[in-house]
């Protein structure tokens, strides 16, 4: 049950055996437009309007595309650029709370999945918002709607968490294994697949036990304990730890035959059907030493990054760094008025001496990179390239197939930023591909 | 002393029939303009203009994948009947120079935070927008500089650029290669220029940096009848096709983004005012 | 306390990773130096104070090469990652012990300068620098570089007659058509601890062995260029003997005797000058391994090691290029289909 | 048996450019890239070989029984050129990237000192016409492993930080004497 690369990062859970704990209600929520892969939806609200909790803010711009919803009840303040996590400012919608967190009056069961066909199970998924809450946030529905000439036989639930310091995953298998087990099971069949397995890390062995209790007797769900190696997370080293079956080189798990789901989802999914909940609100890890009291906060989605840390009992003075996501893969937070999104699993403050700085030095071609690269590449070579400008050459060295894990920059001797130069290697090529095709027609 | 001179020509006629043959079986058409270009070419394969050789070069011109100009060793005269020969009008009208239109060094713009990364301003720009608080401002890690064939471009200050307009020969490879899309390719005889990219409302821009146009419109204001700056976005441009020439509205200006530099004399950049 | 507004707080902004595993070059190149502490103590054990004395000069002379070359280039000074020192150890051992004073400061200026600087520094020399010193002093200063001292042991003092090594012993031999069993070889015990002639680091095979096992269990080299080289070279010397058992030397002589085991472990492992790829590495070795044996058996010089890794240095980027790994998920070599040529 | 003792002297003890250091100038100016080395190399195994092939031909048919031996040199720079004529003709119907990537050293060939070096060298040892064309093949296969060896290290070079005084062919130079020096391990290789 293994794959081949990786590395072995020291993992700091600092908070696994830390209960959820519920933030209690804001008078200000920011709410972006944008917060999937795809095309953001189009706002369906103006100012001043009196919103319900769970009211789509939204609608869905095309297929790929997923609404947002209010985060409480209350009113519109203002649709306008806010600060987002991920970059410059973008569109958002301002809320002030006005206190009652009534639910909007269409919300409302329906009823158990059994009994929904797919398509209905896929529309409820759409209009309740749901993305993958891995950290990538995929729209659901769409992964649930694999195209014809594309079979799909499996579903695999991701409970890897591979990332350090991250514990959201490991709580919300502990704390709802029922409704998780259910929620796979509607996802099998809005997915129309009789098989599903669930990947997680031997670290977690009390997540696995819980979900093996709770399993439904009707549903075929194995769940099996994996070698704690980042980036077991991963979805094509997920798929080959499980079943040995490879995601070909720049295509999709479903050109092997499955589709890949983060736990969250599934209980996000459960929440959605039963009880008509769009995806408002999700479990965040706020960790690191730079944190006075690290915990696993059930944050509604638009609460800026500041009022959760304030809810920790704030940043330390030595404060470096504030990143959404893992240490691995997370982004660097410059303005903490940005606010939680549906993909933020974790809000990482560590100190100067947690954080490693780049250097930049010459590569001493020492192959670290080259044992640790989960995709086989040859990080060393790419990024001498990538950082000479000779971008041309950087398709022969199959820079697309990077997946930015980070493990050659974990492990590399001279404090490369590895990463910086792939992203930046992908767009050049990119560029280069583009004009060859342009010189060529 | 006839056998020598016989064997000699005996071996010269019989390659230079087995070639005449070879010729004709490997015969490649060949662009006749081509040959008549390449002999205006000086033929010293010096490689300049980016081909193997002048040969190359030529070939390049006939399929238009190249022109006149690219040749740094011609002079005017041959570089105006390569353009009849190619039928292409050459020359230029009115000298250009590279522009960048930002003024933000630390000393009048903010971090937002301490960037550690890859000493290039395409990389930084990936990373949260490079770590100033104007996400629109030069990040001065010198894409630009190395870029420039012909040193035109120095890093006056921390985290700005600044061109020096007699070495530019506006080649346009710097306006590629900065990520913040800062560089522009301006009339050399223009004084008055809004150097300042930042599209946020004033509030925000001032936050951002000292110098910053904050959209006030007062320029704007001060041509009533012909309008020569127009404020677009919060932000006002200049209309370099009907320029501003009297110096004197620089001081309506109350941040300074508005200013006066003279393109076409300085050899060596001013300090900043 | 209330957390900081936007704008005055000073994050630090860069990609992630954010964490690191905590090995640097610096880390790497001092468990090198440690690796061949066992080798320095036995070579001076055998060959006396003089052997201690080449150390110092060679170890100073590149450091000194080194904080010159930084200032001449106006570079930041790099001897902080202890890869001048270790060049300096490397080539010491590298050198016999009783070479004069001058043919070590020229050694470290070739090394240093030739070898690495005038590359640009650690990173982009692409021959091994101690060897390319090596070399250069053995062509250059043939008769200081093979004045074999036979090891006297500190205790004994050093008297200054000279001892061919076993290698040496046995080309002389086969130049003279002479059969092997009428020269004196040492055993294989004394090879083993290395009271033999020979450069000063690398008689001492035991020791030696020590130090690689050391840096192969710290994951510092990996196995698959010593075993490689050490492996070929058995293989070759190996059917030589049998064809010809009183022409070549046994393979267990030819792998203790000279300097193969510090070449397979310490020289051959350096890791700018050798590829990047597990199987590039084993390629390498082999590599080595093929070119040291048709030296030693019927080359000119004794010792073909030093020849040997250089040419496989030069062999390295083509090597890199060629035994790229398959990519996670990829088909067919070629499923990658290039961009359109222009 | 000393066919083997001619190749390995030609392709590595006697290399003609790292020992005997003939052929340098397309060595330097082709090595920038991987792909043009080994164009020139095919190029250059060619006509080395039929050169001379043809050079032994003219020198026992014509030159010796009319004992004009000493036009030897003008026949044999005579004869390349026209070969390399040839060479160029083919090239520029069948590969026009190889054609225009060689660009300026092609005909070059015709001046270069390893073509000739070979012809009078191979008549001044008065092989046969059989260890003439293998000691040609040797020659050209040696200089063409020199120069596939020597365009992967340039290509690696682009990348490094050579102070700017040595960049380009100042850095080639060094590094192409300690290839030759590493070459020399190989002496007396051949007894």
């Amino acid at each position: 049950m293994k794959f081949k690369g990786g590395i072995h990062p020291d993992y700091h859970k600092l908070t696994a055996d830390h209960a959820t704990v519920v933030m209690p209600l804001l008078k200000r929520y920011v709410i972006p437009v944008s917060q999937h892969i795809g095309t953001p939806g189009e706002i369906i609200v103006e100012r001043g309007q009196e919103v319900g909790r769970g009211q789509p803010l939204t609608s869905p711009a095309g297929f790929v595309s997923v609404s947002v919803h209010a985060p409480t009840s209350g009113k519109v303040k203002k649709i306008a650029d806010f600060p987002h996590p991920l970059g410059k400012a973008q569109p958002a919608v301002e809320i002030t709370s006005d206190g009652e967190d009534a639910w909007f009056e269409d919300i409302a069961g329906h009823g158990d999945w059994r009994d929904l066909t797919p398509a209905r199970l896929k529309n409820i998924i759409r209009d309740a918002g749901l993305v993958g809450l891995g950290g990538a946030s995929f729209p659901t529905h769409v992964k649930l709607s694999p195209p014809k000439e594309k079979p799909v036989d499996l579903l695999i639930l991701n409970g890897a968490e591979c990332e350090p310091y991250l514990t959201s995953d490991h709580r919300v298998m502990l704390e709802h294994p029922a409704e998780v087990m259910e929620g796979i099971g509607l996802l099998m069949r809005a997915l129309g697949v009789r098989k599903a397995l669930v990947g997680i890390e031997n670290n977690k062995v009390d997540a696995g036990e819980a979900l093996k209790r709770a399993r439904p007797v009707d549903l075929d769900i194995k769940v099996h304990l994996l070698e704690t190696k980042y980036p077991q997370g991963s979805e094509k080293h997920l798929i080959y730890a499980l079943t040995k079956r490879q995601v070909p080189a720049g295509g999709l798990p479903m050109d092997s035959g499955v589709v890949v789901q983060n736990v969250g989802t599934a209980l996000s999914c459960h929440d959605a059907v039963k009880l008509g909940r769009p995806l408002t609100e999700r479990v965040v890890t706020v960790t690191g030493s730079a944190v006075r009291e690290p915990a696993n906060v059930m944050v509604r989605v638009g609460t800026p990054v500041a009022e959760v840390i304030d809810f920790c009992g704030g940043l330390t003075g030595d404060v470096g760094k504030v990143i959404f996501g893992g240490p691995m893969m997370g982004i660097v937070q410059s303005n903490l008025a940005a606010p939680v999104l549906k993909g933020t699993s974790g809000i990482l403050c560590l100190v100067e001496s947690e954080i490693s700085q780049f250097q930049g030095a010459p590569c001493i071609r020492c192959g670290n990179c080259v044992d640790a690269c989960p995709m086989f590449l040859v990080p060393s070579i790419m990024g001498l390239l990538v950082e000479r400008n000779r971008f041309a050459d950087l398709g022969e060295y199959h820079i697309t197939d990077c997946i930015e894990c980070g493990s050659c920059a974990y492990v590399c001797l001279s404090r490369r930023p590895l990463v910086q130069f792939f992203k930046r290697g992908k767009l050049e090529w990119h560029e280069h591909v583009k004009q060859l095709e342009g010189s060529v027609s | 002393m006839l056998t020598p001179t016989a064997v000699l020509a005996g071996i010269g006629l019989v390659s230079g029939l087995g070639l005449a043959v070879a010729a004709k079986v490997f015969a490649v058409e060949i662009d006749p303009r081509q040959e008549e270009i390449n002999d205006q070419l000086p033929g010293a394969n010096c490689g300049g203009c980016g081909y193997a050789g002048c040969a190359d070069f030529s070939a390049a011109l006939v399929e238009g994948k190249a022109d006149p100009g690219d040749c740094p060793v011609c002079d005017d005269a041959t570089l105006r009947l390569l353009g009849e020969i190619m039928g292409v009008e050459v020359g230029e009208s009115v000298r250009h120079v590279a522009l960048i239109m930002c003024q933000g060094g630390l000393s009048v713009a903010h971090r937002e935070g301490r960037y550690n990364g890859h000493a290039s301003c395409a990389s930084a720009d990936l990373i949260a927008g490079g770590g100033k608080l104007c996400s629109y401002g030069c990040l001065g890690l010198a894409d630009c500089q190395a870029v420039c064939a012909f040193g035109a471009i120095e890093m006056i200050e921390d985290c700005i650029a600044r061109v020096i307009p007699s070495r530019c020969t506006a080649c346009g490879k710097c306006v590629a290669a900065c990520p913040k899309h800062l560089i522009r390719l301006v009339p050399a005889n223009t004084q008055i220029h809004v150097l300042c990219s930042n599209t946020e409302k004033g509030a925000a821009a001032r936050k951002a940096c000292n110098v910053s146009c904050l959209g006030c419109k007062k320029c704007e204001k001060t041509f009533e009848d012909d309008p020569r700056i127009i404020i677009h976005d919060h932000l006002a441009k200049v209309d370099y096709l009907k320029p501003p020439t009297d110096q004197a509205v620089v001081e309506v200006c109350p941040t300074g983004a508005l200013t006066v530099r003279l393109l076409d004399r300085e050899d060596r950049a001013r300090q900043p005012s | 306390m209330t957390s900081p507004g936007p704008g005055d707080f000073k994050f630090i902004i860069s990609v992630s990773p954010h964490v690191h595993s905590g090995q640097d070059v610096r880390s790497v190149m001092r468990d090198v130096i440690l690796a061949l502490v066992p080798g320095v103590l036995a070579g001076i054990w055998f060959f006396g104070f003089d052997a201690f004395r080449v150390l110092v000069l060679a170890v100073l002379g590149c450091v000194a090469f080194e904080i010159g070359m930084n200032r001449l280039l106006g570079r930041a000074s790099t001897i902080r990652d202890l890869s001048a020192a270790l060049t300096g150890v490397l080539l010491a051992m590298n050198l016999p012990s009783g070479s004069p004073w001058w043919l070590i400061i020229v050694g470290s200026g070739v090394a240093i300068i030739l070898g690495k600087a005038i590359y640009g520094g650690l990173g982009y020399n692409p021959f091994n620098p101690a060897l390319v010193a090596r070399v250069f002093l053995l062509i250059s200063f043939p008769v200081q570089m093979t004045h074999w001292v036979v090891p006297a042991g500190i205790t004994t003092g050093l008297d200054g007659i000279t001892g061919a090594t076993p290698l040496g012993a046995a080309k002389e031999a086969a130049g003279l058509g002479k059969s092997l069993s009428e020269t004196i070889l040492p055993d294989t015990l004394q090879l083993l601890l290395g009271n033999v002639g020979g450069s000063f680091g690398e008689v001492s095979a035991l020791a030696l062995l020590l130090g690689g096992a050391f840096l192969l269990y710290r994951g510092i080299i990996r196995w698959q260029i010593p075993v490689g080289f050490i492996g070929s070279v058995v293989v070759i010397t190996g059917i030589a003997h049998l064809l010809q058992p009183d022409r070549y030397l046994g393979p267990v002589v030819h792998v203790l005797a000279g300097g193969l085991i510090l070449g397979a472990f310490f020289m051959a492992t350096d890791m700018v000058t050798s590829p990047v790829t597990r199987t590039g590495m084993l390629v390498f070795g082999i590599g080595c391994g093929v070119l040291t044996s048709v030296i030693r058996l019927w080359g000119g010089y004794p010792e073909g090691v030093s020849f040997a890794i250089l040419l496989m240095n030069a062999l390295t980027p083509l090597i890199d290029r060629y035994t790229r790994p398959r990519v996670f998920g990829q088909v067919s070599r070629k499923l990658f289909e290039e961009a359109p040529s222009s | 048996m000393n066919l083997l003792l001619l190749v390995i002297s030609a392709v590595l003890v006697n290399n003609f450019v790292l020992a005997r250091f003939l052929g340098i100038c397309p060595f330097l100016g082709v090595s920038k890239k991987l792909s043009t080395a080994m164009g020139m190399t095919g190029a250059v195994i060619f006509v080395m070989t039929l050169a001379g092939i043809a050079s032994w031909l003219i020198y026992h048919v014509v030159l010796a029984p009319l004992d004009l031996v000493y036009l030897q040199t003008i026949t044999f720079i005579l004869i390349i050129a026209s070969m390399v004529q040839l060479v160029e003709l083919a090239l520029q119907k069948i590969s026009p990237p190889l054609y225009r990537s060689l660009g300026i050293f092609l005909p070059l060939i015709t001046t270069n000192c390893a073509v000739l070096g070979c012809a009078v060298m191979s008549v001044q040892n008065d092989y046969s016409l059989l260890e003439t064309t293998v000691f040609a093949l040797g020659a050209g296969v040696g200089f063409g492993l020199a120069l596939v060896l020597f365009a992967g290290i340039r290509e690696v070079l682009e990348l490094a930080e050579t102070p700017k005084a040595f960049r380009g062919t100042a850095i080639a130079l060094v590094t192409a004497g300690v290839l030759s020096m590493a070459f020399m391990g190989f002496a007396g290789l051949v007894k």
